[in-house]
C-alpha cells in the first residue's frame, strides 16, 4: 500500500521538488489557473489562452487517478485525492467554457484580431481556434440559407462592419495590485491618473487595466 | 458570479481541526497537508475539514475570530467607522456560514457568532449603498475599495459596474455611436 | 406602413424571453418579398430616370427599409441561435421533440453541428481523455450527493460497473459527477430539494438520519 | 451562460431594434415620388412637402441626417425643456416607463439628431439616470420589492434592476441553506412548466 501511495503522489512531489531549482510546481500551476480563471470571468474581452498550465493540470489529474486506482476505493486518502481532483476540474471547466461563451459571442472580432497576431502570441488555442471558426461559419451557413440568399443581390454581404459584436471592454470591474503601480490613466470627463498601492482593491473601467490584467501585475477579483 | 463560487474561493482557507485518526503527511496538489495524529491540532483548507466532520474524523475548531467578543468590538468599530475596516477574513461571511453550519456542536457559542456577524454584514451593506450611491453622485470614475471582503464586493455584482457602464455610455453620447443605425449615413448609396 | 413586419418579428421573441417561438416562416417570406419589391422598385427607378434628385430620394428611402428589414430577420435568426445554443448546454445533444418541432430545418442542422463543433472541442482537452465541459457546472461540494427518485428510474449503472435499482420514493447516495448530468436533466430522476441540500450541505437534519441510514445502504458510503 | 457583460446594443440586439422603432413626428420637406402611401390619410401618389407623419426612430433618422434632409422632426415632448423640470424636481417620482419603456435608450438616439433640443439631452438622461440609481438599487436589494415593479422601470433601469434583483435571490438562497446543490436549470425548468400546463390543458 506504501508504494502505491507514494506513486499517487510522485508528480505532485517530483514538481514541488523542482521548485528548488526554480521551476514551477503543481501548486503555483494550480494558482495560475485560478487566477486566469478569475480573470477570465471579469474581464470583458477574451485574455491570452493557458493552455500549457491547463494541459499540464489535465496531465497531472489524470496521472493521479490511474494510480488511484490500485489504492483501493474508498480508502481515506483516495477520497481526500479525489474530492482535490473535483474541486480542480470544476475550475478548469469554468474557466474554459467562460472562454467558450466569449468566442462565441464576439467569434468574428476575436477571428479578425487574431489574424492580426503573429501564431505565437495569439489569444485563443489552436483548438479554440477551429472552434471559433467552425462556429462562425456554422452561422454564416444558416443566415445565408434561411436569409441572406433569398434577399436582393445588393444586401446578400455577411456585413463584418456593421454585425461584429464586440465586448465593451470599457465595462467597469473590480481588481486587486499584485504589486505597486503608479500613474494608470483612468480615462473620465478629465482623465485622471490614479497609483495602486500592492494588495489594493479598486473599481475601474477595464480598458484602464487591460495590460496590466495580461501581464500578471493586476487580478480581477 | 454565485455566492456558491464565492464560497468555493472561501474554501481554500485553512482552518484548525483536532483528528480522531492517525495519518501520514498527504501531497495534495495545492500544497501537503498533515501528519495527521490523533487528538493534536493540524490545520487544513476547509473543504476537506467539513467533509471530514461530515464522515466523524475530527473535531473542528473555529477560526481564531470567532469569538463573540472580539465579533461585538468588530460590530462596534465597524459602526463607528465611516470607512470600512478591516476584517479578520477575506471571506469571513462565508467561513462562518460554512464552518457553523457543518460543525455548531464543536464551535462554542455558534448563535451569537452567526448574529454578531450578520449584523457586522448588514451594517457594512448598508455603509455599501450608501457609499455607491455618493459615489454615482460624484463625477468619480474609479473607487477604491479596500477592506471589502469577496462576498461584499459580489453582492454589489453586476449592479455597481453596470450602473457605472451604463453612466459611461451616457456620457459617451454626442461622441462615436456603437449603433448599427449611425453607420447607415456612411454606407454607400452606390450599392444601390 | 412598410418595415412593420420586421419587427414584428422580432417582437416574437421579445415577448417570450424563456423559450422559442415557432419558427415563423411566413413572416419572413412576407419581408423576403416586401424587400424584392422595394428592391425591384429602386433598380428600375435608378435605370428610368438615373439623374432626378428627387428619385435619389425615394431610393435612399427604400434602402433605408431594405437595411432595417435586413437586421430584423438576422437579429431574429441570430437570438434563435444564442438561444439553441443554450439549449445543447441544458439538454445535451438531443432535443425534446417539443422543441424540435418549433425550429426550421436549417436549424435542426445547425444544432447538430454546433454539437458537433463543441464535441470535437472537448475532446481535444487534455492529452487523450478530453474533458467534458457540460458537467461540472457547479462548485463541488462532496463526492457523494443524495437524490431522491420522484419516479421509477430502473438501472442506473456507474462508470465503474457497478449499479443500483432507482425506484420512486427511494433515497440514494450517489457519486455527485455520476449523477449531475441526471439530475439536471429532466431524466427520470429529480432531487427533491430538500434532500439534495441535506446532505451536500452539511446541515443534516439529525431527525432525519435514522430513515436516511436505512435507504443509504445501497450505495457507497464516505 | 455565465457571462454577465452589461446591456451595450450592438447589430442583433432585439432592445435595440425596439428602441429605434418608437416614433418621432416629422415633417416632410421635399417631394418624394411614388412613396405616398406612407402617409395613410392621402391619397396621393407622391409623398408631399407639408406632409407630417409619425416614422420610426430609425425611418427618421435616415430621412433627416443629411446635409439634403427629406424631413424635419420634432423631438418627443418628455426629451423637451418644459418636461426637464419635471425630471428636475423629482425624477424618482416618475414613472418613466410611462413616458417611454426606452426612455434612456431612445433619448440616446435621439440626441444623434442635429435638433437645438438634442443638445443638452444626454445631460439630462445622466442626471435622471443618476438620481434615480438610489430607487433602483433599493428596490433590487431589497426582498420584500414586488417583482411587478419591474415594469415601472424604463428598459434600462429594469435590465439592471433585475440583475441586482437576481444576484440578491443568490445571496439569499445561499444565506438560507447554502450552495452544493444542482439545480435544475431555468431554461428546463420552464420547459417542464410549460409541459405540465400544457398537460393539464389536455385533459380538460
Amino acid at each position: 500500500m506504501e508504494e502505491v501511495d507514494e506513486v499517487v503522489e510522485e508528480n505532485a512531489e517530483f514538481l514541488e521538488e523542482s521548485d528548488e531549482d526554480g521551476g514551477v510546481t503543481a501548486q503555483s500551476v494550480l494558482q495560475d489557473i485560478e487566477n486566469a480563471w478569475l480573470n477570465e470571468k471579469f474581464a470583458p474581452e477574451i485574455l491570452p489562452h493557458q493552455s500549457d498550465a491547463v494541459e499540464c493540470m489535465l496531465q497531472q489529474i489524470s496521472h493521479m487517478e490511474d494510480n488511484m486506482k490500485s489504492l483501493g476505493k474508498g480508502s481515506m486518502k483516495s477520497l481526500i485525492h479525489q474530492m482535490e481532483i473535483n474541486r480542480i476540474r470544476f475550475i478548469i471547466s469554468s474557466y474554459l467554457r467562460c472562454r467558450l461563451e466569449k468566442i462565441e459571442q464576439y467569434a468574428m472580432h476575436i477571428l479578425t484580431e487574431e489574424a492580426q497576431r503573429g501564431r505565437e502570441d495569439g489569444y485563443l488555442s489552436s483548438d479554440e481556434l477551429r472552434f471559433a471558426k467552425d462556429y462562425l461559419s456554422s452561422i454564416e451557413l444558416l443566415f445565408r440559407t434561411l436569409a441572406l440568399q433569398h434577399m436582393p443581390n445588393v444586401l446578400q454581404k455577411f456585413e463584418i462592419e456593421t454585425m461584429t459584436v464586440k465586448p465593451n471592454i470599457h465595462a467597469h470591474v473590480f481588481l486587486r495590485a499584485n504589486k505597486r503601480i503608479t500613474g494608470i490613466i483612468v480615462p473620465g470627463t478629465v482623465d485622471e491618473e490614479v497609483d495602486f498601492e500592492e494588495g489594493s482593491q479598486h473599481i475601474v473601467q477595464y480598458s484602464a487595466v487591460a495590460d496590466l490584467v495580461k501581464n500578471g501585475d493586476i487580478q480581477l477579483i | 458570479m454565485d455566492p456558491n463560487e464565492v464560497e468555493f474561493l472561501g474554501e481554500k482557507q485553512l482552518v484548525s481541526i483536532v483528528p480522531n485518526f492517525n495519518f501520514d503527511m498527504i501531497h495534495l496538489i495545492s500544497g501537503s497537508i498533515g501528519p495527521f495524529r490523533a487528538g493534536l491540532p493540524v490545520k487544513i483548507p476547509i473543504w476537506l475539514a467539513i467533509n471530514l466532520k461530515q464522515q466523524h474524523k475530527c473535531r473542528i475548531i473555529g477560526q481564531e475570530w470567532m469569538d463573540v467578543e472580539d465579533l461585538k468590538n468588530i460590530k462596534e468599530e465597524e459602526k463607528k467607522s465611516k470607512v470600512f475596516t478591516k476584517m479578520p477574513s477575506n471571506h469571513y461571511m462565508d467561513e462562518v456560514h460554512m464552518l457553523l453550519g457543518a460543525a455548531s456542536d464543536d464551535i462554542p457559542n455558534a448563535d451569537e457568532i452567526r448574529t454578531a456577524v450578520k449584523d457586522i454584514w448588514d451594517i457594512r451593506m448598508s455603509k455599501l449603498r450608501t457609499s455607491i450611491n455618493a459615489f454615482l453622485k460624484s463625477e468619480g470614475t474609479h473607487a477604491k475599495l479596500d477592506h471589502l471582503t469577496a462576498m461584499e464586493i459580489n453582492n454589489v455584482r453586476p449592479l455597481l459596474p453596470h450602473a457605472l457602464d451604463q453612466m459611461v455610455r451616457l456620457q459617451q453620447i454626442g461622441q462615436a455611436s456603437a449603433t448599427a443605425d449611425s453607420r447607415e449615413e456612411s454606407q454607400n448609396m452606390s450599392s444601390i | 406602413m412598410f418595415g412593420r413586419r420586421g419587427v414584428e418579428l422580432v417582437k416574437e421573441l421579445d415577448q417570450s424571453l424563456d423559450s422559442i417561438p415557432p419558427f415563423n416562416e411566413e413572416l419572413i417570406t412576407e419581408i423576403l418579398e416586401e424587400m424584392q419589391r422595394l428592391y425591384n422598385e429602386n433598380r428600375i427607378d435608378v435605370n428610368t430616370r438615373p439623374d432626378d434628385h428627387e428619385t435619389y430620394l425615394s431610393i435612399k428611402v427604400r434602402h433605408a427599409v431594405l437595411k432595417r428589414d435586413k437586421r430584423c430577420i438576422l437579429a431574429y435568426l441570430y437570438n434563435r441561435l444564442r438561444r439553441i445554443r443554450q439549449m445543447r448546454w441544458e439538454f445535451g445533444s438531443i432535443l425534446p421533440p417539443e422543441i424540435t418541432v418549433s425550429l426550421s430545418k436549417p436549424e435542426v442542422q445547425w444544432f447538430d453541428s454546433y454539437s458537433k463543433c463543441l464535441a470535437t472541442y472537448m475532446k481535444s482537452i487534455g492529452d487523450n481523455h478530453g474533458l467534458n465541459l457540460t458537467s461540472d457546472l457547479a462548485p463541488p461540494k462532496s463526492l457523494f450527493i443524495e437524490v431522491k427518485c420522484i419516479a421509477d428510474y430502473g438501472k442506473f449503472e456507474f462508470g465503474d460497473g457497478e449499479s443500483v435499482q432507482l425506484k420512486k420514493n427511494t433515497y440514494h447516495l450517489l457519486p455527485r459527477s455520476e449523477c449531475e448530468q441526471l439530475v439536471r436533466q429532466d431524466g427520470c430522476v429529480l432531487l427533491s430539494p430538500r434532500s439534495l441540500t441535506v446532505n451536500c450541505k452539511r446541515h443534516c437534519e439529525r431527525k432525519d438520519q435514522e430513515t436516511k441510514r436505512e435507504s443509504l445502504s445501497a450505495c457507497r458510503s464516505l | 451562460m455565465s457571462l454577465c457583460s452589461s446591456y451595450k446594443p450592438n447589430y442583433f440586439s432585439i432592445d435595440d431594434i425596439l428602441a429605434t422603432e418608437e416614433r418621432l413626428s416629422c415633417k416632410v420637406l421635399q417631394k418624394v415620388p411614388r412613396l405616398g402611401f406612407m402617409d395613410h390619410s392621402s391619397e396621393s401618389k407622391d409623398l408631399k412637402p407639408g406632409t407630417k407623419l409619425e416614422l420610426s426612430f430609425w425611418l427618421a433618422y435616415s430621412m433627416n441626417k443629411s446635409k439634403d434632409p427629406i424631413a424635419s422632426i420634432d423631438i418627443p415632448k418628455y426629451y423637451k425643456e418644459s418636461y426637464r423640470e419635471i425630471l428636475n424636481a423629482d425624477a424618482c417620482a416618475i414613472e418613466l416607463s410611462k413616458w417611454n419603456t426606452y426612455f434612456y435608450e431612445f433619448g440616446l438616439h435621439v440626441a444623434k439628431f442635429d435638433h437645438p433640443d438634442c443638445e443638452k439631452l444626454p445631460e439630462l438622461l445622466l442626471k435622471t439616470f443618476k438620481s434615480r440609481f438610489r430607487l433602483v438599487m433599493d428596490w433590487a436589494q431589497n426582498q420584500d420589492t414586488n417583482p411587478m415593479i419591474a415594469s415601472q422601470l424604463p428598459m434600462l433601469e429594469r435590465t439592471i434592476f433585475l440583475s441586482g434583483r437576481k444576484s440578491k435571490e443568490q445571496l439569499v438562497y445561499w444565506f438560507k441553506i447554502g450552495g452544493g446543490g444542482i439545480k435544475t436549470t431555468e431554461l428546463i425548468a420552464n420547459h417542464k412548466k410549460r409541459k405540465r400546463s400544457t398537460f393539464i390543458e389536455n385533459e380538460r
